[in-house]
């Protein structure tokens, strides 16, 4: 419900091949090389990892890699900002609590 | 204000406000005279954080035992400013029959001055540190090294001797020191002339310029640094590194960053435009050292880099002493890359110097007069 | 080393615009640009550019970006997209990261074009998810075509604020209010009549004291300002929102100027720490340039003008352009600069307020604080002799009040209806004598929107207006719907009587209501009736 | 024109406010409250602070907090911001992995 399916100046957007990927193992789909923070809001996710100190919510701010409040652990690496890396079919997506992944529980997968 | 105190010290480096607060602490009158407009900029902040012992040379060694024995544990505490003074040991490390040859020396002499340090081997090492790689294959042990934060110890004492009272003025560069009547009495910056009945130069490198004034010198030259800093990592171990080719050196820090220093090998042929500039080369240099040790590492990312100057003396040792031909100045200065471990301990015992005429630990192996030709 | 006569770091508006200069003049260019599309912000302004035609006046920021880009290729520059620089260091080296290496260039010239960053504001829960930058919400809608939220407020009434906004609205999004802590509006007035007019209310000496949620934005609690910018209590205002846009001014992204070791100012007339430059953007490092944001704010246009500037003097620095061609370009630029430096938001008027208009006229102080003209100010601006001579049959309504640099309505009407005449900055005249045809190029070539062309005479009682219109969906002839006024309230009902589409108004579709005539000149907006404009 | 460089000056003493818990540097999640202190303590330049307290010295390097950081100084100490420096420069520009800053591409002219 957040993709702009056709907008009165842009027209419909380009969009490249639909792919699956997993955020927190659940399974989801996005255009593969649209950044990863786009696919996901796509998706309703809003929040992308929690704070070390204060474990606070955060997820896109700045969307051109600078302000780093959007990164996410993926494919096992942390601190990778979401809103200029693209997304790649079959990526591990992970939210990030501090410095490693937030741990999951089973049942909401 | 009055522009006397007992005391004048300039620098405000990591030296120049430890010494600062063991002087105010004494009850003396301070000022400090910093040239840049931030305090501690200079090596104070710009080094890798060691704590060490080990690998020292046996004139300054005395004073790296002392201050790890009496004062870092305390410190934080002091200070009221956490230096994250970490006590887990230092690993010297060496790859080859060269490099075990290098640190079997060091550790040779400093086991002579009666520090806890021994050779290891490659799997000893790894069960201290299993992330390093098996091109490690010995080590020189300390267990009693560490490492603190210099960014916090440099401006904890700062905010300490502010707090007793020493008077901390900045973007004011010692353009001249004047004796008057045979001893030192004045100190003149562009603004000012500052007067005291002593003067303590610990100004790094700029040092040499400054006492030129009165005409001592001391023989060292300015050598560039590099260091960087990664993201902050999950806690993976918590040792002071260094290498026998001095090819890295760092820790991993409280905050989960790791802190390395590095050289590309270049640095004595710096090139620069007035200010200690990055070279081009020197980080990319000290990744690929850091990864052949530490594989585990080369996700990490830099977030920063930056370079330092050393005041490197003739003899890589420094000068702690005080002036014969100008009495009441004294130096504190040619640190040569050694000196944050060893700063609380200088200051402590320049304080003593300047407040009481003699110190805790004997620093006459490190006068500045040992450079004159032997008679 | 790989060698380039010139390097360019950043590919928007200034950087694209220098290499293409230097190009031509014979210089082999690179450009550097960390993001994996060139262009910068043009290809997130969908806006008609203001100005005139030298300016690429009433062309909209991305079809800017294209031609610019077909002219670098076409010139021979070559563009590094994904690559970072990391570092500047003596001797004009350049160290650059494209893709999981590090590459060493080194230039003769450099020229720093890397824009700049957004400024931020802090308030209670501003590190929630759905606090965002008006530029992300840019980045998202217009690169990458999804929506930053349903429902969204805006903080800041410059020209990004403004400009947002009025995207957000186009993207399907809801705008339910415009906060500034300012007094006055501080974009052009055409920008906030545009969206004042669709119902959103501003809210200027207000500010935002706190965002609810605990995951994520779900409100936001804004209150009045004191004149020390204080919030009054008992004045706070609630909106459930799922988004606040943050919209409080640019700053210079300056860092690697600084670490080049170039003089640096702070300037707050230029947006903050800026290079010491001297005229053509050569910096306190002899063949080191900064053009556009990067050595002060200001917008697409005039950095365009001052990256080429930039370009044509890192030529003649190198000899590929002799110093009478450099000085005689660079003169004429000169000129085009500072027809854009003129009138009411030239940048040296940065924060004044203005009592008249250039014409004399006193200006809208209900535009300034609420977005729209009022009753009392159509008196003064469009009940003078030479709009309101022309009473019968079809005319243009120009509500422009501002002395804003932009004349493409003069060149659109083919019946010289239009005047503004050499200065840029005046404001439209309607030259009575000459009679409108209403082929709407006027509506459509105005970048502020602020043209109508009204019909008194339409039919008994009836007034027709046509209005620009730039959502979806479009309304379809025969349709019912409420006419707005210039505040967003509904006047009556509205038929919609004609839509036109074409190539030459660019997107921009005219929508011709029927409206009683008591409402010719307040009706501006049409509102569909099963739902509202936009979604 | 106030100088800063008098670090004994009086600057009155520490005042806490009801916005002190808001967070300025996003990275590493320091308060405003604790950047006021900070000053207080002697802190007086945006290099300074960013020693002491860690602001601006995270992932994004500063990007986002520093004007912030160095307005609230020059608040603290009644002098206008652009008598203040911001913090330095420093390369990289953007997080570059150790394996890739290590990874240096060789090109002959």
């Amino acid at each position: 419900m957040n993709r702009i399916n056709e907008h009165p100046i842009l027209g419909e957007p380009e969009k490249g091949q639909l792919v699956s990927f997993y955020m927190d193992g659940k399974p989801m789909e996005g255009y593969a090389g649209e950044p990863i923070a786009v696919a996901l809001k796509a998706a309703g996710v809003m929040t992308h990892r929690y704070t070390q100190k204060n474990h606070e919510p955060r997820g896109i701010f700045c969307a051109i890699g600078r302000c780093t409040d959007c990164v996410m652990i993926v494919d096992g690496v942390p601190n990778i900002r979401t809103c200029i890396t693209p997304l790649v079919s079959g990526m591990q997506i992970q939210t990030q609590d501090g410095v490693t992944a937030l741990e999951v529980s089973d049942e909401t997968l | 204000m009055s522009k006397h105190t007992d005391v004048i010290i300039i620098g405000a480096g990591i030296i120049g406000n430890a010494t600062a607060y063991y002087l105010a602490r004494k009850g003396l009158s301070v000022t400090v005279l910093e040239a840049s407009k931030d305090i501690g900029i200079g090596g104070s902040s710009r080094n890798g954080g060691g704590v060490r012992q080990s690998g020292r040379d046996t004139r300054e060694l005395p004073l790296a035992m002392w201050g790890i024995k009496n004062l870092w544990p305390g410190l934080s505490e002091e200070l009221g400013v956490d230096v994250e003074y970490t006590q887990k040991g230092n690993l010297r490390l060496g790859k080859t029959e060269a490099h075990q040859k290098i640190l079997q020396g060091l550790t040779d002499k400093a086991v002579a001055c009666g520090l806890d340090v021994r050779m290891i081997n490659g799997d000893e090492i790894r069960a201290i540190n299993p992330y390093l790689s098996d091109e490690v294959t010995c080590a020189s042990w300390c267990p009693t090294d560490g490492h603190a934060n210099p960014l916090t110890a440099t401006l904890g004492y700062y905010k300490k001797a502010r707090e007793l009272g020493v008077r901390f003025i900045t973007e004011a560069p010692c353009f001249e020191l004047r004796k008057i009547k045979g001893v030192i009495r004045q100190v003149v910056t562009p603004d000012a002339i500052y007067e005291a009945d002593k003067v303590l130069v610990a100004a790094g490198f700029d040092s040499r310029k400054i006492l030129a004034t009165v005409g001592i010198d001391v023989p060292m030259m300015p050598l560039k640094m590099e260091c960087l800093v990664t993201e902050a990592e999950p806690p993976m171990f918590l040792q002071m590194l260094g290498t026998a080719d001095a090819d890295f050196y760092g820790h991993q820090s409280k905050h989960g960053s790791f802190v390395f220093g590095g050289s590309s090998g270049f640095e004595h042929l710096n090139k620069d435009n007035g200010s200690p500039i990055s070279s081009s080369i020197g980080a990319s240099c000290t990744c690929r050292g850091i990864i052949k040790y530490f594989p585990a590492l080369a996700d990490a990312k830099i977030v920063r880099a930056w370079a330092g100057w050393l005041d490197d003396c003739a003899d890589h040792v420094p000068v702690i002493s005080p002036v014969a031909e100008v009495p009441g100045l004294y130096i504190a200065c040619a640190f040569s890359g050694h000196g944050f471990g060893i700063a609380p301990a200088v200051g402590y015992n320049v304080a003593e110097m300047i407040a009481d005429g003699h110190s805790t630990i004997d620093l006459s192996a490190l006068r500045y007069d040992r450079f004159q030709p032997k008679q | 080393m790989k060698r380039y006569d010139l390097i360019v770091v950043g590919a928007g508006p200034a950087g694209l615009s220098a290499a293409i200069e230097a190009a031509r003049c014979g210089m082999k260019v690179a450009v550097f640009d960390e993001n994996a599309k060139p262009g910068g912000q043009l290809f997130k302004q969908i806006h008609k550019f203001f100005g005139s035609k030298e300016h690429q006046a009433k062309i909209r920021g991305y079809k800017i970006g294209e031609t610019l880009l077909a002219e670098a290729d076409e010139s021979g520059v070559e563009v590094f997209l994904n690559a970072t620089v990391a570092g500047i260091y003596l001797d004009k080296e350049v160290l650059v990261q494209i893709g999981e290496a590090m590459t060493h260039f080194k230039a003769d010239t450099i020229i720093i074009a890397t824009g700049a960053a957004e400024n931020m504001v802090t308030f209670d829960g501003w590190t929630l998810p759905g606090v965002i930058g008006a530029g992300a919400a840019q980045t998202m809608m217009n690169l990458y075509g999804i929506k930053p939220g349903q429902r969204v407020l805006m903080l800041g009434s410059g020209n990004v604020g403004l400009v947002v906004s009025f995207q957000l609205m186009q993207a399907g999004c809801e705008v339910v209010a415009l906060v500034d802590a300012a007094p006055r509006i501080g974009g052009y007035g055409v920008h906030a009549a545009k969206i004042a007019r669709s119902g959103v209310p501003f809210y200027l000496s207000h500010t935002i004291t706190k965002a609810d949620g605990t995951d994520c934005v779900t409100g936001v609690t804004i209150a009045e300002v004191d004149e020390a910018f204080t919030p009054i209590p008992g004045t706070e205002k609630h909106f459930d929102v799922d988004t606040i846009c943050l919209a409080v001014g640019l700053s210079p992204m300056s860092q690697l100027l600084k670490m080049a070791g170039c003089n640096m100012v702070d300037d707050p007339r230029r947006g903050g720490q800026v290079p010491l430059v001297s005229e053509n953007g050569q910096t306190s490092i002899p063949g080191l340039f900064a053009a556009g944001d990067v050595s002060g704010i200001e917008e697409a246009s005039s950095a365009m003008i001052g990256g080429r500037m930039s370009g044509l003097a890192a030529a003649a620095y190198l000899g590929f352009l002799s110093e009478q061609d450099k000085d005689k370009r660079l003169a004429d630029l000169e000129i085009a600069l500072d027809s854009l430096h003129q009138g009411m938001f030239a940048p040296g008027s940065k924060g004044q307020a203005f009592a008249k208009t250039d014409e004399g006229i006193a200006v809208s102080q209900s535009l300034l604080k609420k977005g729209y003209l009022d009753d009392t100010d159509l008196e003064r601006f469009f009940h003078r002799s030479d709009q309101t001579d022309k009473k019968s049959g079809i005319h243009p309504v120009i509500e422009c009040t501002q002395n804003i640099p932009c004349n493409p309505c003069q060149d659109a009407c083919t019946r010289g209806c239009i005047k503004i005449g050499k200065t840029i900055t005046a404001l439209p005249r309607i030259d009575a004598a000459n009679s409108c045809t209403g082929c709407g190029l006027c509506i459509a070539s105005c970048s502020g929107q602020a043209i109508f062309l009204v019909d008194e005479d339409y039919a008994p009682g009836y007034a027709s207006i046509t209005l620009p219109y730039e959502f979806l969906p479009l309304p379809q002839k025969g349709q019912l719907g409420t006419a707005l006024s210039r505040s967003g309230q509904p006047l009556s009902t509205a038929e919609i009587i004609d839509v036109r589409s074409a190539k030459a108004f660019d997107h921009t579709t005219l929508v011709t209501i029927k409206v009683p005539v008591a409402q010719a000149m307040t009706a501006r907006f049409f509102k569909p009736a099963t739902h509202a404009a936009g979604q | 024109m106030k100088s800063i460089n008098d670090r004994s000056q009086n600057i009155g003493s520490f005042v806490s406010q009801a916005d002190d818990t808001i967070i300025i540097c996003r990275c590493e999640e320091i308060t405003k409250g604790e950047i006021r202190q900070a000053i207080h303590d002697g802190m007086f330049t945006v290099n300074e602070i960013r020693r002491y307290l860690r602001a601006g010295m995270g992932l994004c390097q500063g990007q986002t907090c520093g004007k912030l950081v160095k307005n609230l100084i020059a608040r603290e100490l009644c002098v206008i911001p652009d008598q203040l420096d911001p913090a330095t420069s420093r390369s990289p520009m953007r997080p570059v992995e150790m394996k890739v800053l290590g990874n240096e591409e060789v090109t002959h002219v």
